[in-house]
């Protein structure tokens, strides 16, 4: 049985859902008491739970990601919430060199199970509050990375990463909160970090994507069916660790590979994906690794320059024909 | 206003004590209290709280028509503070913001039409449409923008400052930014910096009372925020943001501290933002009451209320003005939207200063 | 020692007031001071000093022969400190602590033999090797990590407060950083959020004058640091960091403060290292008279005179601890000579608490 | 006319020189007056040009950059030292957001003429002093990234830098620092940002390296060398803007191509070079291009387990015969 409930409300129900089960579970961030939440997904969650599991923050990214490592240090689970991405800059340090060192540095003594809940996006923010450094995140061991695009993996894999041990990158997208999808019933909707999931078959091009690059990737398979291309669609959905068998069994009989996502083109997460596509898939591939990506540039404010930046269906669709332009090696 | 301080005394304060002694009466005090400065000053200040206010009611209008996106953070109430704080230095110190700059930009001369330009994004703002409401800026008048990241044009203005000192400029900078962004690190790191290089800078404090939702008095363990700069043995003292006179004068005096080398002085001003945090709001956080206490402390009406009573003008100039200035925001939203958006071949211009030559990877992937 | 003063008292000022009005002489004095600690304990803190000394030297030793290597950096001169605190406190309070955490190591009972073990970098280290120097830690004994990120360590401390007290656990955070560290901006956060959360956490601050070579008179606009908690409107206190029972007098207080769920605490130690930074020092930047003048208060030397003047000792029992010692460490020596390093094939284990499944890409990317 | 001196000697000479030539450029960071800085490449310049243009200051990453940064806005020319690269995470939002942005997002209006002198490099300093960066540094739009391997180069790239008018991150090694070489005479050596030098020739296999792994590099060219395979190094010095041409190049007559890095083989500067050769040289790549990197783990303090983690000569020769045992394509 499923509903039918936008992302927001997946991950919303996620966070309850975990905080009903966990007493331990608790969130801490900008505004996500009285504001609501800067994207609504913790609304009214400080009523149900009180300021003492819903707790409010001061401006301090720094501060919060360290404070949500000593809470899970001392036997919680807290869930802290990075108002967008662009910030997480500030708290790198702690993410990198406490969240995700921690495990391995102590030799195993104690592990850092924290969910830092962020998001990426546009929406004429400019260029300091448009960006994403989901690449940066994947890019570092002892991190885990994920970047759901449905509601049901929004809302399975938050689940997953809250009971999950290790420190969690979570990055959700302000473009597909009022998406809506069908969600498994029930508070045992469990999704696995580290599980690719073929979304669409096709035997002519494999299309990764991940986060909204999934919706427009699926907007552009579409298109192309239409032409008589058929292309196999991989949602990633977890970024570290990567589910590269997936994409190797998809390319293997595609012979072709086009990957997306938001951040630069240039050490983007694009490039770690193109990497490993063209070190594994060698042998098999008719066509260089095609990435859709962000030009390298900040994003500026206004509208027409903006949407000229911001990846697409048709971005996809463009390279997928170009690959295709390109003759078979063979 | 006591200098260096370990008990930073505030304006009001300092109000409070002449109010004891003094037999005076509440309008002589007031006469007093604007006599620093003269009618054209005063008028003019008056002129500029309108042009911001007016300025903004128009931008929210185009916020509501989507001629504006992204987020748009309107100052209606604050008006007071940056009219007084720039009035409070020499037209050419300078002057770096959070994103809530509208009011910065327009009093520190920038064209209002250019101004609302860039809110539409269009080629003729004042970045070229670039930057949109929270990125003002315009260096020709040492307007070093509109900074959208919390706190980190803070530290940015020490080096600025430091800068000053080198160059011995004679110049001070103003580094205006919200009460939430006292908590963040790097706000401390520039206290610091400032303290220990002596810095020419002038630490403008806007205490609205709230971040987004987050309320000062939550978040904060000190209830006034001069406070914060006991650790740091700065000098600091409060001012009344709901008054442009008031926040003038400590402004001036803590730039004339900064000017004559005694290093960073920090000014907390007292004020309310009348609108939501920014246009998508839902404002659920304040009481209706709250809001209403605090309009009641509009800043314009009750700077019209002194200029006529002590006869610096009349209705009918006042009046007169608001039309003035009505025309120009008109006229300005008029420009802005007869302006052309930026020219997608420019989208890669100004990425480096210096041009890159062959290499030059950014160009080769424009693929619009 | 006042409670939530905004102007922090001393111990030593106190110290100073009861001298004033009393007549005892110093000496009573003294034996008052040491009062509170039976005879046992006293000898414990001795024994503790002198085992983070002799362990020190050894280690200074292995580090000439090159069996150390990375960053060494030794707690010599400061011993009191980590003595006298964890004495303040309960043995299952949380500790945590900068890079310099011999000593704290040590004295929360870390074996000697597994902490030379892992300056060595053997698999019978503390944290297996792994860490060295810099990372001994032992959650078992709720000593949660030597961290070398300058300041990194501090907020982290608030979370683990946070978590005592909604789990009521009744125990308190130690959370040890140097002078050096309260110019970054992650001290700042912390201390703001630990009050506005009241959160049950004693910030102990070793003031040892120095960062590296950086004068904390210079980089600093406070002069005493505990002046840095007024901007917090956080309690705090100094105490003489050359002294194991001010130290734990102070941290005592501080503990209790917390404890009682009246929030955090700031302790400024007033103490010394004799040795560089790190053994990679050329210690230009101070005078050998400023070090010989601080190595006239030895900590070891001046207790071992108090302990036998008020009787608690004599020079033969003092003698017998300091053999025992002697031996304890020689056989930790030997002990880290003769373990094993770590075994390659676990260089992957522990990156992640989880299993990963089939992904698991780190494994299949050993070339060793 | 050339004189032999150090990587550290050239380095402080470039500093030296371009104080003197210029009074606007000063110095700032920690430990860089008494303490002689941390590896001693600023030593004595404090004596010489005084406390106003080599300033000492607190242990604030963030502060320091945004301070060169204000500065530089104010007519003067910083050179910012982060003592070691990893300390740079508690600087990325500056340098991300500020130093690569404002020339961008005001619109010309002003540049940031910065240099962000950092280091990285190994020497059993454990899982937090370990890392390095570049390929994170090396995406931002905004930035130029120089890392330069020989006192000839490190010296012209800084003298270069710091008359850039962009912001230039300006990564050294610590184990370079004693290293000598040629360098030429006088106070007018200039090497151009953006320049890759083919340091050695070859037809076999192009090694592209940069850095400490440029030595490696030659050293495996020259064991390779004697066994009969020709390898054609690339020093790439500047990351970003990246002389992809002079790789190409390259690549087009060696067809096949190992890229060698310090930084984690997932999303490290590798991944970059591999998705950008695999794009641009499809067509005549006989194999995937192969990466020499650090494995994806912090780096452990041990000496036997750092050693057996640190990329090395050895690697490089690993990788190469591994490319050539892969038969070529037509
Ligand atoms: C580092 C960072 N964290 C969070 C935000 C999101 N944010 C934008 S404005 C704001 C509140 C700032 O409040 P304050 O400093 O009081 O300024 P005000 O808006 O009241 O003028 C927050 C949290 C941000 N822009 N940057
Ligand atoms: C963020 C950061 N910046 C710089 C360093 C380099 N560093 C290591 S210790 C130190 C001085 C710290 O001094 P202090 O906090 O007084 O502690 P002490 O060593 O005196 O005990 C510095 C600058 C670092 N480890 N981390
Ligand atoms: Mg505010
Ligand atoms: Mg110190």
């Amino acid at each position: 049985m499923t509903v039918e409930i936008s992302y927001r409300e997946a991950l919303h129900q996620a966070l309850r859902e975990e905080m009903q089960r966990d007493g331990d579970v608790v969130l801490l961030g900008e505004d996500i008491t009285g504001y609501g939440g800067s994207y609504a997904v913790t609304k009214g969650l400080h009523e149900e739970f009180g300021l003492d599991r819903v707790m409010e923050t001061p401006i301090a990214e720094a501060g919060i990601v360290a404070t949500a490592i000593g809470m899970s240090m001392g036997g919680m689970r807290p869930v802290a919430e990075l108002m967008t991405v662009n910030f997480a800059l500030l708290a790198l340090d702690q993410i990198v060199n406490n969240a995700a060192k921690f495990h391995y540095m102590f030799n195993g003594q104690w592990s850092v199970p924290i969910v830092v809940r962020t998001v990426s996006g546009f929406g004429q923010l400019a260029a300091t509050h448009s960006q994403t450094f989901e690449g940066w995140f994947a890019s570092v061991p002892g991190l885990k990375v994920v970047m759901p695009a449905t509601p049901a993996d929004a809302k399975g894999l938050l689940k997953t990463a809250i009971r999950d041990p290790d420190p969690v990158i979570f990055i959700e997208h302000s473009l597909l909160y009022s998406k809506r999808g069908a969600v498994p019933e029930g508070d045992d909707h469990l999704v696995p970090i580290g599980e690719a999931a073929v979304v669409r078959e096709g035997g002519d091009v494999t299309i990764v994507a991940y986060s909204r690059m999934l919706l427009e990737a699926l907007a552009a398979a579409e298109e192309l069916s239409a032409e008589g291309v058929e292309c196999e669609v991989v949602d990633l959905r977890t970024l570290r660790p990567l589910d590269v068998d997936t994409i190797v069994q998809s390319v293997a009989h595609t012979h072709r590979a086009v990957v997306c996502g938001e951040d630069w083109r240039t050490g983007g997460f694009g490039a770690t994906l193109a990497a490993e596509v063209q070190d594994r898939c060698f042998d098999v591939l008719d066509a260089p690794v095609a990435r859709v990506a962000m030009a390298d540039v900040p994003l500026p404010y206004a509208r027409n320059l903006e949407r000229l930046l911001i990846p697409t269906a048709h971005s996809v669709t463009e390279a997928v024909r170009s690959l295709l332009s390109i003759g078979g090696r063979s | 206003m006591a200098k260096a301080t370990s008990r930073p005394s505030t304006s009001r304060g300092r109000a409070q004590r002449t109010g004891e002694k003094a037999a005076a009466s509440p309008r002589r005090r007031d006469r007093a209290a604007l006599r620093g400065l003269d009618d054209e000053t005063l008028l003019l200040m008056y002129r500029q709280m309108l042009l911001i206010r007016r300025f903004e009611e128009h931008a929210a209008e185009g916020y509501a028509q989507a001629k504006i996106g992204g987020f748009l953070h309107l100052y209606i109430g604050e008006e007071a503070v940056a009219v007084g704080a720039l009035h409070g230095l020499r037209n050419d110190d300078h002057l770096i913001t959070h994103y809530r700059d509208h009011g910065y930009a327009l009093v520190r001369g920038c064209d209002p039409g250019q101004v609302m330009a860039e809110l539409y994004g269009r080629a003729t703002g004042v970045v070229g449409g670039r930057g949109g409401s929270m990125h003002l800026a315009d260096a020709s008048k040492h307007f070093w923008g509109g900074h959208a990241i919390v706190g980190g044009h803070i530290p940015v203005a020490v080096g600025l400052g430091v800068a000053q000192q080198r160059k011995d400029t004679g110049l001070v900078v103003l580094d205006v930014f919200g009460d939430g962004a006292t908590a963040i690190g790097m706000f401390h790191e520039a206290m610091n910096m400032a303290m220990i290089w002596r810095a020419p800078v002038v630490f403008l404090c806007e205490n609205n009372l709230y971040g987004m939702g987050a309320q000062l008095a939550e978040q904060s363990p000190v209830k006034q925020l001069v406070d914060r700069a006991r650790g740091y043995n700065m000098p600091a003292a409060q001012c009344d943001g709901m008054d442009p006179v008031d926040t003038y004068r400590v402004v001036r005096e803590a730039g004339e501290h900064a000017r004559r080398g005694e290093g960073p002085f920090f000014v907390e001003a007292l004020t309310y933002r009348f609108r939501g945090h920014s246009m998508a709001d839902p404002e659920m956080y304040r009481t209706r009451d709250e809001v209403r206490e605090w309009r009641a402390k509009d800043p314009i009406p009750a700077f019209a209320a002194r200029l006529t009573e002590h006869g610096i003008a009349d209705d009918k100039r006042l009046k007169q003005i608001d039309g003035e200035v009505e025309e120009q925001v008109v006229a300005a939203v008029r420009f802005a939207d007869e302006s052309p958006p930026p020219d997608p071949a420019t989208i890669f211009d100004h990425l480096y200063a210096a041009p890159l030559g062959p290499a030059a990877p950014e160009r080769s992937e424009i693929r619009p």
